[in-house]
C-alpha cells in the first residue's frame, strides 16, 4: 500500500532520535577539541628527525645527510645540505651531519616513503595534527631545529616501532663493536708480531669484472 | 479579541485576558480597539518570533540526532543560544542585490511573503477567547492570505534573472496552485458539518465529549483523518518542506528562489517558511484536532493555549521528522501526485462527509454501519488510487550471474 | 500493467532547436560549483522547460597531469599518488598499480599478503558503496539522514584503514610484491567484528530507505542504460552489472586470490538508477561473505615478495597493464618501460571518466532533477576523471 | 583464447592488404601487441570486434604513446688495406641517422561475452608534427570517445571522423600537449611563490656544485 515504506523509514529514524540520546553506537560523534581520539600506532603525518637525546637534539640526529630520502621522495619537498666536516654521533663514531635539513610540509603529502627507504632509521612519521600556522610560507618550511623529535617522544607516540628500532640498533651497534675490538685485536697481534716483509708484487686492486650478460 | 473575561475560568485560563485589560485600560475608551489590535500584534510577533528561533533550533537538534550526530552545542549552554547568533549573523550580512537583478520586485518579494505570513495568525483562536480578530469568515481569510504566498515567491525568482531561481519561480508556481486545491478540498467538510466559516465556531463545534471521555475533534471521524491527511500533505508542499521543497531543492538548483537573497533578505524568506508552517498547523490544529480543546476531560484544568501550543508544537515536530526522512518528489511526480491523488481523495472525502452529515441521526448497529461506511468510502480510494499511482513501482529482486 | 502516472515517459521526444512555436531552450552551466556535481564537475545543459535536450559534460578543473608525474618519478614514488586518483578508494587504486608493476616486472606476492589485498579491496568497496548510497540519496533531497548513516559506518572502516596504514584515505600501502606493514591479529580482529555488524547495518539502512515510495518513484525507469549499450561505451563496474551485464574482473581474470571465494555477482534487469542502487547495496552483501572467507583462511606468513626491491626498482624493458576490478569499475594501469628507474609511459585507465560517457544519453529526455541523481549514480570521483 | 600470432595470421588470411604484424612484448609480463598500420586500422577494429571467435567488444583502455624522434648511431668497421703489406687496419665509423618520431595509440581490447583478453592493439601515426592522424576507433568502440578526446587533448594526435574533438582536460584555449616528452611547462602561468620554488633551487644548485646532475 502507498506510505508502507514510507511509515517504515519513519520509523528507523525515530528510533535513531531515540536511540542517539542512550546508546553510544549511534552517537559517535567526538567532541573535538575536548575529546580526542586515541591515534593508532601506525598513523602518521608528516616527517621528524630522531636524536638519540632530547638535551642537544643537533648533535644527536641519528640523520647522516645521505639524501636518499630526498631523491626518493616524490613530491620532492625535502632538502638536504651535507656539512663539510664530521661530528661525532651518538655513538661516538665520526659521522657526516645535514647542515640544513628542509622539509616543506605544504608540500609534503605524508606519503611515508622516506621512513621506508632511510637505512639509518632517522626520519620518522610524527602524530603531530594540530599543525595549523598563521603564516603560509615560512612558518611551513620546517629546518632541522624544528624536525628533531628526540627518540623518548618517538617511543612514546609508537612504543612498538621503536622498541624494535632501538633493539635492532643495538644489535648493529653491538656488532660493530665486537667488528672493532676483533679489528683492534687483530691489528693489535699484528703489531706486536714483526712486520712482514713487505711484498714486491702490489696486490690486485682491480675488481673482478662484470660479466658481459650483466 | 475584544470577548470579556469569564470569571468561572480558572486563573491561568484568565491569565492573557487579564494582561490584555491591564494594558489596555491606560488607554482612552474609543482607542482601546486600536490597543487590542496593537496589542495583539505584538504578542504574536513576540511568540512566533521566538517560535520561530526555537523551531529552526529544535529543527537542526532534531535532524542531528535522527542523523546520530549531537547538532549545535557549542553557543551557550546544549547550543540554545544558536538561533540568537544565527540572527546576528545573517543580519550582520551584506545584502547582495544582483546588478541585472529587477530591484523593486527583488525588495519587495520578501517583504510581500513574510507579511502575507504574519497575516496568517489573525484569525487563528490561540486558546479560549484569544483569537486576534473574529472574523465571520476566518477560514477563507486565511487560505486567501496564504495564497499570496505563490507570487512572492514567483516575485522572488522572476526578479533575481538568475537562471536556477527562474526554474524555481516556476516550479513554485506550478507546485503552490496544484496544492491550492487539495488544501482547500480538505477543510470543506469540516465547514460542511459544522456549518460555520469562523473559526472560533469550528472549535466550538469540536467542544464536548461523546460517551464522557472521547473528545468530539474532527479528526477522530474517518473524513476528518483523511481530511486532515491531506491537509497535512498539502501544507507540506504549501510551505515548501521536504519532501515538496522543489523550489529550493538544494540539490538540483542550489537555493533556488533564494539563490541570489543574502542577509536581511535572506532571513525574511526562512521566517516566511517557518510562520508558514507554523500558521497551517495552527489551522490544522483548529480544523480537526479540536482547536485549544484538551483531549481528556481530566486535563481540563491545563489552560486552552496550552493545549493549542502543545499540539502546534507535535504538528511542527512533525514536518520535522518527516524532513529528516524523505527524499525529494520531482516535479512532474509532485504534481501527478496532486491531481491526480489529492484532488479526488479530497472530493470523494466531500462525498464521505456528506454521507456521514445524512446519518447524523443513526444509532445503534446503524451507527456501526455508518462508522463502517465511512470507512471504507476513506479506505478503498486511498488504496485503488494509491496503487495506481505507483503501479510498477516496487521493490526489486535480483538475479545473480553464473 | 498500465504504466505508473509517476514513471517517467523516458525516452520522450527531445527537441534541440529554438523555434517560435515553443520559446527559448534554457541553457544552464550546472557546476563546477554545484551541490551535487561531486566535486568540480559542470555540465552544460540545455532545457525545454525543465526536460534535457542536450547536456555536455565538462571536465577537467581537477586536471593536474598526473600521468607526466607519474613520469617523472619513481615506480614506488608513484604509488602514494595513485591514492589521490579516486580518493575514497586508495587500497584498490595500490593495489591496482602493484598488480601493473608486479607484471612488468615478474614479482610474486604471498600469500598472505594476497589475502590482506583481498581484504583491504573488499573493506574499500565497502565503504565506497555505502558512500555512494549516502550520496546518491543526498542528491534526492533526503536532508543528510541516509549520508550521515552511510559515513557513520564508514567512518568505521577508515578507522581500520587508519590503524594499519597510518592515514585514512592516503593509505599508500600496496607495495611491488607485497604489502608495506602485516596486519596485528588484533586489527583481523577489529575487522571481523566489523564485517560482523556490518550486515545489520545494511538491514536498517535499507528499511529506511529502500522500500521508500519517493525514492522508487524518482530512480526506477529513470536513466535506463542498457546491456549492449554499456559494453559498447566501455562502462564497467556495478554500473555495468546493473545494466544486466555480469561482467566482474574479480572472476573474470581472477587475480589476486578471488578464485578462491564463493561470492556471488548480482545483475539488475532493468539497467536504471534504482538498479545500479541496489546492486551496490547487493555488492556489499556479497563483500561481506568474501571477507568473512578471508578473514577465515588468512595463513599466517611473509608479506613481501624477497626479489622485491623498495628502492632502485629498475624493471627490464617491455610492458604490462594490470587491471582490477575496483569499486567503481575497471581501475587499470598501463606501463611501458624502458629499463630506467621511472616509467617511461604511466598511464591510469579511470573507471569513473569512461562511464561517464554515457551521461548524455542517459539524460536526454529526463529533467534536471534526474540528471543529478544520474550523474550521482554513475558514482564519479572527479580526482579520477581529471587525473 | 588466440595468441597474437593466430590473430595476426588469421586478420591476413581475411584482410589480405592490411598491414599487421605482432609487436612482441620482451617483458615478463609477456602482452604481445598487434600493430596495425593505420590505413587499415578500422577494418582490423571491425573485424576483431565481430569475428565470432575473438568477440573482443570492449575496449578498456586507449591511451597514446609519445616516440620523439631518436638519434641512432650506427657503427660500422672499414677495413683499410694497409699500404705497407700488414693487416688491413680496421676503423670504426660512425654514422647517425634519425629515426622520426612518431605517436603510437594503444588499444587494449577485451571479450565481455567471450570473458578473455587483453588484445592490444597499436597503430602509429606518420609523425609527430603534420601528420600526427590515425582514424578514429570511436565509431566501433565507444567507449574509445573520451580516450581519443583526452588523447587528442594530452599528445595531440587528431583522430580522424570522431564525432566531437575537442579537448577534454585542459582549457580551449591551450596550446601545447602537455604529454609529449618535449612539452615544456610555461614558467609563468598558476605559479605563485611558495618556499618549495626556493627549495627546488637550492637543490639543482648544490647539486650542480657537487658536480652531479641537476634533477
Amino acid at each position: 500500500m502507498l506510505g508502507s515504506g514510507l511509515l517504515q523509514g519513519l520509523g528507523v529514524t525515530a528510533k535513531n532520535l531515540v536511540g542517539s540520546f542512550h546508546d553510544p553506537k549511534r552517537l559517535t560523534t567526538v567532541e573535538y577539541p575536548e575529546q580526542k581520539t586515541k591515534l593508532p600506532e601506525a598513523y602518521r603525518n608528516f616527517p621528524f628527525l630522531v636524536s638519540e637525546s632530547a638535551e642537544d637534539p643537533m648533535g644527536t640526529l641519528r640523520c647522516v645527510a645521505c639524501q636518499i630520502c630526498e631523491k626518493e621522495c616524490p613530491p620532492q619537498c625535502i632538502f638536504i645540505e651535507k656539512s663539510k666536516d664530521k661530528k661525532p654521533d651518538a655513538t661516538g663514531k665520526m659521522q657526516i651531519y645535514p647542515a640544513v635539513f628542509l622539509i616543506d610540509s605544504s608540500v609534503c603529502m605524508n606519503c611515508q616513503i622516506c621512513v621506508e627507504v632511510c637505512p639509518f632509521d632517522a626520519i620518522k612519521m610524527d602524530h603531530e595534527y594540530e599543525i595549523a600556522t598563521t603564516e603560509r610560507f615560512n612558518a611551513l618550511l620546517l629546518d632541522r631545529e624544528a624536525l628533531a623529535k628526540p627518540n623518548s617522544y618517538f617511543h612514546e607516540i609508537r612504543p612498538e616501532e621503536a622498541a624494535e628500532v632501538d633493539g635492532r640498533l643495538a644489535a648493529e651497534r653491538k656488532a660493530a663493536e665486537e667488528k672493532a675490538k676483533a679489528a683492534a685485536l687483530a691489528k693489535a697481534s699484528a703489531a706486536a708480531k714483526p712486520a712482514a716483509p713487505p711484498s714486491a708484487v702490489p696486490p690486485k686492486a682491480e675488481p673482478p669484472k662484470p660479466s658481459a650478460s650483466a | 479579541m475584544t470577548a470579556p473575561i469569564n470569571p468561572a475560568d480558572s486563573l491561568l485560563e484568565r491569565a492573557p485576558q487579564a494582561l490584555r485589560d491591564l494594558v489596555t485600560s491606560h488607554f482612552p475608551q474609543p482607542w482601546r480597539w486600536f490597543a487590542n489590535g496593537l496589542l495583539a500584534d505584538v504578542a504574536i510577533l513576540a511568540v512566533f518570533g521566538l517560535l520561530f528561533a526555537a523551531l529552526t533550533l529544535a529543527e537542526r537538534k532534531i535532524l542531528g540526532r535522527v542523523q546520530n550526530r549531537p547538532g549545535p552545542n557549542r553557543t551557550g549552554p546544549f547550543g540554545l543560544l544558536q538561533p540568537i547568533a544565527d540572527g546576528i549573523k545573517m543580519l550582520s550580512k551584506e545584502d547582495i542585490v544582483p546588478r541585472d537583478a529587477d530591484h523593486l520586485l527583488h525588495f519587495l518579494a520578501p517583504v510581500t511573503l513574510l507579511a502575507s505570513a504574519i497575516m496568517a495568525f489573525a484569525v487563528i483562536p490561540y486558546g479560549r477567547n484569544l483569537v486576534p480578530v473574529d472574523l465571520d469568515a476566518g477560514v477563507l481569510y486565511f487560505f486567501c492570505v496564504g495564497a499570496t504566498t505563490e507570487l512572492a515567491v514567483f516575485m522572488a525568482g522572476w526578479s533575481s534573472h538568475n537562471k536556477y531561481s527562474l526554474l524555481a519561480a516556476m516550479r513554485a508556481l506550478a507546485q503552490l496552485i496544484s496544492y491550492e486545491l487539495p488544501l482547500l478540498l480538505s477543510w470543506v467538510p469540516v465547514v460542511m458539518i459544522s456549518g460555520t466559516l469562523s473559526t472560533t465556531g469550528i472549535v466550538a463545534a469540536q467542544s464536548g465529549w461523546r460517551w464522557g471521555w472521547m473528545p468530539t475533534w474532527h479528526v477522530f471521524t474517518p473524513w476528518g483523518l483523511a481530511g486532515f491527511i491531506i491537509f497535512m500533505v498539502s501544507a507540506l508542499a504549501e510551505s515548501n518542506r521536504s519532501p515538496f521543497d522543489l523550489p529550493e531543492a538544494e540539490s538540483e538548483l542550489i537555493a533556488g528562489h533564494l539563490t541570489e537573497y543574502s542577509g536581511c533578505k535572506y532571513v525574511f524568506f526562512f521566517m516566511a517558511e517557518y510562520f508558514g508552517m507554523t500558521a497551517l498547523s495552527g489551522m490544522a490544529v483548529t480544523l480537526f484536532l479540536g482547536g485549544w480543546h484538551a483531549p481528556l476531560p481530566a486535563l481540563e484544568f491545563i489552560p486552552s493555549y496550552a493545549w493549542f501550543g502543545i499540539k502546534l508544537i507535535s504538528l511542527l515536530m512533525g514536518f520535522i521528522w518527516i524532513r529528516a526522512t524523505f527524499p525529494r518528489l520531482r516535479m512532474d511526480q509532485l504534481t501527478r501526485f496532486a491531481w491526480k491523488f489529492l484532488v479526488p481523495l479530497a472530493l470523494i472525502n466531500l462525498a464521505t462527509a456528506a454521507f456521514w452529515s445524512l446519518s447524523f441521526g443513526w444509532s445503534g448497529p446503524m451507527l456501526a454501519a455508518r462508522c463502517g461506511v465511512a470507512l471504507v468510502l476513506v479506505i478503498v480510494p486511498f488504496v485503488l488510487l494509491g496503487r495506481r499511482l505507483t503501479a510498477g513501482l516496487a521493490p526489486r529482486s535480483y538475479a545473480y550471474a553464473t | 500493467m498500465t504504466p505508473s502516472p509517476l514513471v517517467p515517459t523516458g525516452g520522450a521526444t527531445v527537441r534541440a532547436v529554438n523555434d517560435e512555436f515553443h520559446g527559448d531552450l534554457l541553457e544552464v552551466s550546472m557546476g563546477p560549483h554545484h551541490p551535487s556535481t561531486h566535486g568540480v564537475f559542470r555540465m552544460v545543459v540545455t532545457l525545454d522547460g525543465e526536460r534535457i535536450t542536450k547536456l555536455k559534460p565538462v571536465l577537467g578543473y581537477l586536471h593536474r597531469n598526473h600521468e607526466k608525474i607519474g613520469e617523472s618519478t619513481s615506480y614506488l614514488g608513484s604509488m602514494p599518488y595513485t591514492d589521490r586518483l579516486d580518493y575514497l578508494n586508495a587500497m584498490t587504486n595500490n593495489w591496482a598499480y602493484a598488480l601493473a608493476v608486479e607484471r612488468l616486472g615478474g614479482l610474486s606476492v604471498p600469500e598472505r599478503a594476497e589475502y590482506l589485498r583481498v581484504i583491504l579491496a573488499e573493506l574499500s568497496r565497502l565503504q565506497n558503496h555505502v558512500c555512494l548510497a549516502g550520496f546518491l540519496l543526498q542528491d534526492t533531497g533526503a536532508s543528510g539522514t541516509p549520508l550521515m548513516y552511510a559515513f557513520r559506518e564508514r567512518e568505521k572502516i577508515l578507522d581500520l584503514f587508519e590503524a594499519l596504514s597510518g592515514s585514512r584515505m592516503m593509505c599508500n600501502f600496496q607495495r611491488f610484491g607485497g604489502c608495506r606493514t602485516d596486519a596485528s591479529p588484533a586489527w583481523l580482529a577489529q575487522v571481523a567484528a566489523l564485517v560482523g555488524g556490518f550486515g545489520r547495518f545494511l538491514d536498517e539502512f535499507e528499511e529506511l530507505i529502500t522500500g521508500n515510495e519517493i525514492l522508487m518513484a524518482r530512480t526506477q525507469g529513470v536513466g535506463v542504460l542498457k546491456g549492449p549499450a554499456a559494453v559498447a561505451a566501455g562502462i564497467t563496474g556495478p554500473m555495468l552489472r546493473a545494466a544486466g551485464v555480469g561482467y566482474d574482473i574479480r572472476k573474470v581474470d581472477g587475480y589476486g586470490l578471488y578464485p578462491r571465494f564463493t561470492f556471488r555477482v548480482p545483475i539488475g534487469a532493468h539497467g536504471d538508477t534504482y538498479d545500479r542502487y541496489m546492486i551496490r547495496i547487493l555488492e556489499m552483501r556479497e563483500s561481506i561473505g568474501i571477507l568473512e572467507q578471508a578473514l577465515r583462511d588468512i595463513p599466517a606468513g611473509p608479506i613481501m615478495d624477497p626479489k622485491a626491491k623498495l628502492r632502485g626498482f629498475r624493471p627490464k624493458p617491455g610492458e604490462s597493464y594490470g587491471r582490477i576490478e575496483g569499486p567503481k569499475g575497471e581501475i587499470g594501469f598501463y606501463l611501458i618501460s624502458d629499463g630506467s628507474a621511472n616509467p617511461y609511459r604511466y598511464r591510469v585507465r579511470p573507471p569513473s571518466f569512461v562511464n561517464l560517457t554515457v551521461l548524455e544519453d542517459l539524460c536526454l529526455g529526463h529533467t534536471i532533477a534526474d540528471s543529478v541523481v544520474i550523474l550521482g549514480s554513475i558514482d564519479i570521483v572527479l580526482g579520477e576523471v581529471d587525473r | 583464447m588466440e595468441t597474437p600470432d593466430q590473430i595476426c595470421s588469421r586478420i591476413l588470411s581475411r584482410l589480405p592488404g592490411a598491414e599487421v604484424s605482432v609487436l612482441q612484448n620482451p617483458g615478463p609480463a609477456a602482452q604481445h601487441s598487434l600493430l596495425v598500420g593505420r590505413q587499415s586500422v578500422l577494418e582490423v577494429a571491425e573485424f576483431l570486434r565481430d569475428d565470432p571467435e575473438l568477440r573482443l567488444d570492449y575496449c578498456s583502455n586507449v591511451t597514446g604513446v609519445d616516440w620523439p624522434e631518436k638519434i641512432i648511431v650506427d657503427v660500422s668497421k672499414v677495413s683499410t688495406p694497409d699500404p705497407a703489406g700488414g693487416a688491413p687496419k680496421v676503423t670504426e665509423v660512425k654514422t647517425e641517422r634519425v629515426q622520426p618520431g612518431y605517436l603510437e595509440v594503444v588499444y587494449h581490447l577485451y571479450s565481455v561475452s567471450l570473458r578473455h583478453g587483453p588484445v592490444i592493439l597499436r597503430t602509429r601515426t606518420a609523425g609527430r608534427d603534420a601528420l600526427a592522424a590515425v582514424p578514429s576507433l570511436t565509431p566501433v568502440w565507444r567507449s574509445a570517445e573520451f580516450q581519443e578526446r583526452e588523447i587528442f587533448d594530452l599528445f595531440g594526435v587528431v583522430f580522424e571522423n570522431h564525432p566531437d574533438l575537442r579537448r577534454i582536460l585542459m582549457w580551449d584555449g591551450f596550446k601545447d600537449h602537455p604529454m609529449r616528452r618535449d612539452y615544456v611547462e610555461p614558467e609563468d602561468y598558476e605559479w605563485e611563490p611558495t618556499p618549495h620554488g626556493d627549495l627546488v633551487e637550492k637543490a639543482k644548485k648544490a647539486r650542480a656544485q657537487a658536480g652531479g646532475t641537476p634533477g
